[in-house]
């Protein structure tokens, strides 16, 4: 049995290694994905204060410290059975979308997107944010790093820190903000649609209209039919903050809508001895190993699946002149999308 | 010498009071056990809780410290901080495992020779219930040979 | 003559360090102008094997970030120790453990206890991860935890400190800067084990509230304090706030949007335990003579260790709970 | 004395000087506005109520400045407001009139290099113990008041005499302890009063040949001749009772006791422990020998100065037995009954004790200060003042400007608690720095065999 050791995994936010087991033939046999590091929050968090969960969880990750910050501090309020003030709520949501926005530029420009801005075929030594500055030249390089700080920025006028913020606390926020940091987030929001349209079409320029690349992502290599889980609000748009986790199956019907703090009714995870990450998976369908389709539990829980789950985003392209033709994911479940990234 | 375990504490004593009461302890030929090796400070508001978590770090099994009564410290009132940093390194120090008779608090006046030779005597048997810390040594990087040793 | 070698490495990390060193925006520019970056998981596609097989002292300098809780971790940093010319302890991890260093807290065993018997895990049969697994293919192998964290320079050498959790990217720039004028021979190399990226005094320096003489009667949790105002200093309202005892250099950024300093930057220059400061001041100036009174006042803080020592408890003096390092690897 | 700042050598005192309502250049003390002022007011000053004084006069004969002064509360110009009287200005010989009626209090600030504390005491209040009826029975009276009877320039011109003015007593008790040794109110033993109740009771024998008794606890004669005093009070035939007054009365025990006795003689009831036996005496004047006090503002005089006071108020010194008239702060001393109860030569030693000390200061020009002392390294501090309320001395001072604490060398003591709190680890000791500690515990533990732990 001949191996491949992928080690370690890399532009990705944490640690990851992968076995691929060849057989006498030179196909795959198996192949695993072991996650080696394991820090143990579930124990440490137990005896410190539950108003510092907020600011212990967030260094969970590093790259999306926003979310395990708000998802403490909702935890937080609940304990406490507290609605934040709508003023709080509203920093809390602008907080937790002008991350959305840093993060995806990340990924989109530094981690995963770099394979394909690249192309699957360029040298391992380039396929990184350097030799994509190279490639698209300065001024989009220059646009990129624009956009990161602006959203950093907007993360730390409301969250007081770019990395690991510390505003949201039980029951809201420690600081509202003033007109001219509202006028601020506004330019940079502003700035950032621009950007946002620029960079669906640097998408389909680079990407979608390369057929090799096409070839690759259509192709079954990254083509996964699972359920898709993703947050919506009461009028079933895309909400990153709040609202109900909704899940649908393969093929687009629903499989079930709770609020987040049912969760353990419908998630459970899988422990494996060769990983020290659990996998989830969806309880009423039940673990059926690695596998795609309606039967296995596997679910993604990715943006793909976030516009999979719901009618679209809550808040409508600005410029009406958009292509007319509506989103491809309008119709049915996209299910063909680069989902490397969290490991 | 009987093999049963012999505690090691580090006492912290204060230049104008309790450390007389050990001179005093000693001129009076009061015997008590040899467990505590004394360290004078001027006040016991000199007592920095870096010196108990090092004396514990550093092998101590118990940790003394010993100052004016409240009221009567030379320097006014300079023992109620260390009663205050008292009362919060034993809750400190609970959650690192080390139980509140390793660290303890007394009262001695110059005058009190005999008192203070019984407050370590007890402090001695109580260390001696609990048993040895052995707080394990703090670690050292191993420094590398130069050429490209095995990983 | 080729660009000098970078490298960033991430031990047991949460990724925050390489997103504040992305963060220093055009100033990446910089880097990639003057050096070549060698090895960089976060974002470069460069495996271990490659960098067994560079020469030793091959990459002029590393920044290093993350604690020491695997054995993995610590073959990376000899590893990284050999093959670097300079090995900086960057952020608040590798230079005393930061927060996951909590874990020192309980023994090891708990880890798994938590995680692998947690509400949402179906374990029926008491799996656990472990270091060498037969699967049908072959074994397959997991480096296994150590007893307890430990920081970079508890395990090798280390030649500077970069603190904070995370640095704040103008010290990253400011530390950058540092390092291409160094390689362009503008300027020497700053004396070994000193810290760069910070200030030599505490937080408080940097902060702009108002502060008055210290006389604690009461300490309180943030949601007991609705009434927090912008002005006066957040301790003397009540809240405890490590900034006293912590690092200058971020700007005192979290007092100033009205946050608690958490204490992530570390001590303050020559300081042996971060946590032992706190203790000493917070407790110094509790405004009560009576030991029931005090302890009334002390009730203020549920959880001493857990404040006093949130960053740099793998530092400290005491490193661990006693049975955390009782437990054998 | 409202404000002291700075330190030994340096300080500035800003006092608040009450108007005297006389031009103290102009005024030449020749009294003659004290003899025309038409008001007389009852003296409870110097002449323990029970002589008078005009609304203008001199606080006492040896006053310094020796100069009158106008009291505003009793002086008619000033009651109601009306301005009337005017009589001192009247006929007031100096040009100009020394006379000022709207003289204003003034703020007078002098740099000083020390100061002497010789603040005095208080009488106890002797109305405090009901049971001995001063202030209720007219011929009850305290030792101040006997002391200014007894003086040839007192209201009594020196004869002893009862409340009446005239009649002179033919029996006289003094009570010792008044106040003093007693759990109830002080528990100090004030030193004076056994040698003042001896003194009052030789001169009552000496002027009116009265029958003394003094009741006394233990009779407390620790100076030079003054147990030969004792003797000889003993050979005047002064009847000495060891036992603690328990009540002085008007009302006699039974018609019996009445019959025996003339109308308002007081009735000392005490317990006789040598004779073990219960006793009435009759007396005709009673003298309350009452003990010392701290004076009642000491605890605001301390913290001004920057001094403590012990828990029964007396200022505390460096050192009881080694040091008695310096105190903690440098630079600022206490003499005579300020520091506790003594007599007058040791009082007038600890005076002089305290000029010496003062004028060794002032002839060296510099101050020799214990070595351990704390310092700030400024730099790192970062003025988050949780310092600042930890020194009783004073030494820590925060400097707004610089947003950075000092500690005045000359203030610390060295007792190293702010060395112990600072969280930046920003103030050093020159004495017990930390390396010093810390070598120590190491070097103790030393020997206790355990090699480094190398993983």
């Amino acid at each position: 049995m001949q191996r491949i050791t992928i080690d370690p995994l890399t532009r990705l936010e944490g640690h990851g290694k992968i076995e691929i087991f060849l057989d006498d033939a030179g196909d795959v046999a198996n192949a695993y994905l072991q996650v080696p590091e394991l820090r143990g929050f579930e124990r440490f968090c137990v005896g410190r204060p539950v108003e510092e969960m907020p600011v212990l969880t967030n260094r969970i990750c590093g790259v999306c410290p926003e979310a395990h910050h708000m998802a403490a501090a909702k935890a937080a309020d609940a304990v406490y059975g507290v609605t934040p003030p709508p003023a709080a709520k509203k920093l809390r949501e602008l907080l937790y979308s002008a991350f959305f926005f840093a993060d995806h530029t990340t990924h989109f420009f530094i981690l995963g997107g770099p394979d394909f801005i690249m192309g699957p075929d360029t040298p391992v030594a380039e396929r990184n944010i350097l030799g994509v500055i190279r490639k698209v030249g300065l001024e989009i390089g220059g646009k990129v790093i624009q956009a990161r700080k602006y959203g950093h920025t907007t993360v730390e006028i409301i969250g007081g820190r770019k990395v690991h913020p510390c505003t949201a606390v039980p029951g809201g926020m420690t600081k509202a903000i003033s007109e001219d940091e509202r006028k601020e987030i506004e330019k940079m929001g502003r700035w950032a649609v621009e950007f946002g349209q620029f960079a669906l079409q640097v998408f389909h320029d680079m990407v979608l209209g390369n057929p090799e690349y096409l070839a690759l992502i259509l192709g079954d290599a990254y083509t996964h039919k699972t359920y898709y889980m993703g947050l919506v609000d009461a009028n079933n748009k895309v909400n990153f903050y709040d609202g109900k986790v909704r899940i649908v199956g393969p093929d687009g019907t629903l499989h079930g809508m709770y609020a987040p703090n049912d969760y353990t009714d419908w998630i459970a995870e899988r422990v494996e001895p060769w990983s020290y990450l659990k996998f989830p998976y969806l309880k009423k369908v039940g673990w059926k190993g690695f596998a795609d389709g309606a039967e296995s539990g596997v679910y993604m829980a990715t943006p793909l699946s976030r516009l999979n789950v719901s009618d679209g985003m809550a808040t409508r392209w600005p410029r009406p002149n958009m292509r007319s033709s509506s989103p491809p994911w309008a119709s049915r479940p996209i299910a063909a999308w680069p989902s490397t990234g969290r490991a | 010498m009987s093999d049963r375990f012999e505690p090691v504490i580090i006492g912290f004593t204060c230049n104008w009071c309790s450390y007389r009461a050990a001179d005093l302890a000693g001129t009076s030929r009061i015997k008590y056990p040899p467990n505590v090796r004394l360290i004078r400070l001027m006040c016991t508001g000199r007592l920095d809780p870096t010196f108990v978590l090092k004396a514990f770090s550093e092998g101590a099994d118990g940790v003394l410290i010993a100052g004016c009564h409240p009221g009567e410290c030379h320097y006014l009132e300079q023992n109620y901080k260390a009663l205050r940093r008292y009362q919060l390194m034993t809750r400190t120090l609970a959650q690192f495992g080390i139980v509140p008779e390793r660290l303890r608090l007394t009262w001695a006046s110059a005058a009190e020779g005999a008192r203070f030779a019984e407050e370590i005597a007890t402090m001695v048997e109580e260390v001696r219930q609990v048993g040895p810390l052995n707080w394990p040594t703090r670690p050292v990087p191993r420094v590398e040979q130069a050429s490209g040793g095995a990983a | 003559m080729s660009k000098p070698k970078f490298a960033m490495y991430w031990a047991s990390a949460c990724g925050g360090c390489e997103i504040a060193v992305l963060n220093i925006d055009e100033k990446i520019l910089d880097l990639d102008a003057n050096f070549e970056v060698a090895f960089w998981p976060a974002a470069m596609d460069v495996k271990y094997k490659e960098v067994e097989a560079m020469d030793d002292e091959s990459i002029l300098v590393t920044l290093f970030n993350g604690s020491i809780r695997t054995d993995e971790n610590e073959h990376m940093a000899h590893l990284l120790r050999r093959k670097s010319k300079l090995l900086v302890a960057f952020g608040s991890c590798a230079n005393e453990g930061c927060i996951p260093g909590l874990a020192n807290l309980s023994p090891r065993e708990g880890i798994f206890e938590c995680a692998y018997t947690s509400p949402s895990t179906e374990n029926p049969d008491h799996l656990r991860p472990r270091s060498a697994w037969q699967a049908p293919e072959g074994t397959l192998t997991l480096t296994p935890l150590q007893s307890v964290v430990r920081t970079l320079d508890q395990v090798v050498e280390v030649d500077y400190h970069v603190p904070g959790c995370p640095p704040e990217s103008h010290q990253i720039a400011a530390v950058l800067d540092v390092l291409i004028a160094v390689v362009k021979g503008e300027a020497e190399l700053p004396p070994k084990g000193a810290v760069l990226g910070a200030g030599d005094s505490t937080v408080c320096d940097e902060c702009t509230r108002k502060r008055d003489i210290k006389r604690i009667s009461k300490l309180s949790r943030i949601q007991e304090l609705p009434m927090l105002n912008t002005e006066d200093c957040l301790l003397e309202q009540g809240l405890m706030c490590s900034g006293p005892a912590t690092r200058s250099g971020c700007n005192s950024r979290c007092p100033n949007v009205g946050a608690p300093c958490i204490g992530c930057y570390g001590a303050a220059p020559g300081v042996l335990d971060q946590g032992a400061r706190l203790m000493t001041a917070i407790a110094s100036v509790v405004d009560e003579k009576e030991p029931a009174a005090i302890d009334k006042v002390l009730d203020g803080l549920p959880d001493p260790a857990g404040t006093f020592y949130r960053f740099s408890l793998a530092h400290s003096l005491l490193r661990a709970n006693r049975a955390a390092l009782a437990e054998k690897p | 004395m409202e404000k002291v700042e700075g330190y030994v050598g340096n300080y500035t005192v800003t006092i608040k000087k009450k108007p005297r309502y006389v031009d103290e250049d102009v005024c030449t003390g020749c009294g003659i506005c004290v003899e025309k002022c038409p008001v007389l007011v009852v003296d409870d000053k110097f002449e323990a109520g029970i002589g008078y004084r005009k609304a203008i006069y001199w606080p006492f004969a040896q006053a310094v400045p020796n100069l009158p002064v106008l009291d505003p509360d009793t002086c008619t110009y000033y009651i109601g407001g009306k301005g009337g009287c005017k009589a001192c200005e009247k006929f007031c010989p100096t040009v100009p009139n020394s006379i000022l009626f709207d003289q204003k209090e003034q703020r007078v600030t002098l740099n000083v290099g020390n100061i002497i504390l010789a603040t005095g005491w208080d009488l106890f209040d002797a109305r405090r113990i009901p049971q001995y009826g001063y202030g209720r029975l007219a011929n009850v009276f305290t030792n101040l008041e006997l002391e200014r009877m007894c003086n040839a320039a007192g209201p009594t011109g020196g004869k002893v005499v009862l409340r009446d003015g005239q009649t002179a007593p033919r029996t006289v008790a003094i009570v010792h302890c008044v106040g003093s040794r007693d759990r109830n109110y002080n528990r100090h033993c004030s030193a004076i009063c056994c040698m003042q109740s001896l003194k009052t009771a030789h001169l009552v024998k000496e002027r009116t040949g009265a029958e003394v008794y003094n009741f006394y606890i233990d009779i407390r004669t620790p100076g030079k001749e003054y147990d030969e005093f004792y003797q000889r009070v003993l050979d005047d035939g002064v009847h000495f009772v060891r036992g603690k007054v328990a009540e002085v009365t008007d009302i006699p025990f039974d018609p019996a006791e009445a019959s025996r006795n003339e109308a308002g003689t007081l009735y000392v009831q005490v317990e006789d422990t040598l004779a073990g036996l219960q006793r009435r005496i009759p007396v005709d004047m009673v003298v309350l020998s009452a003990g010392l006090e701290p004076r009642r503002d000491s605890a605001a005089v301390g913290k001004t100065f920057g001094i403590a006071c012990s828990t029964s108020g007396w200022f505390i010194e460096k050192h009881a037995k080694m040091d008695p008239i310096a105190t903690m702060t440098e630079g600022v001393f206490v003499a005579g009954c300020a520091g506790g109860p003594k007599d007058i030569p040791a009082s007038v030693s600890q005076g002089a004790a305290a000029a010496a000390r003062v004028l060794n200061y002032i002839r060296q020009g510099e101050l020799a200060l214990e070595p351990v002392r704390a310092s700030v390294l400024e730099e790192q501090c970062s003025g988050c003042r949780i310092c600042n309320g930890l020194c009783p001395f004073n030494a820590i001072s925060f400097v707004e400007e610089r947003k950075v604490t000092e500690i005045n060398a000359a203030l610390c003591q060295g007792c190293g608690t702010c060395v112990a709190a600072c969280p930046a680890g920003a103030i050093q000791g020159s004495g017990f720095s930390n390396e010093q500690v810390m070598a120590q515990i190491e070097g103790l533990l030393r020997n206790f065999a355990r090699e480094p732990e190398v993983v």
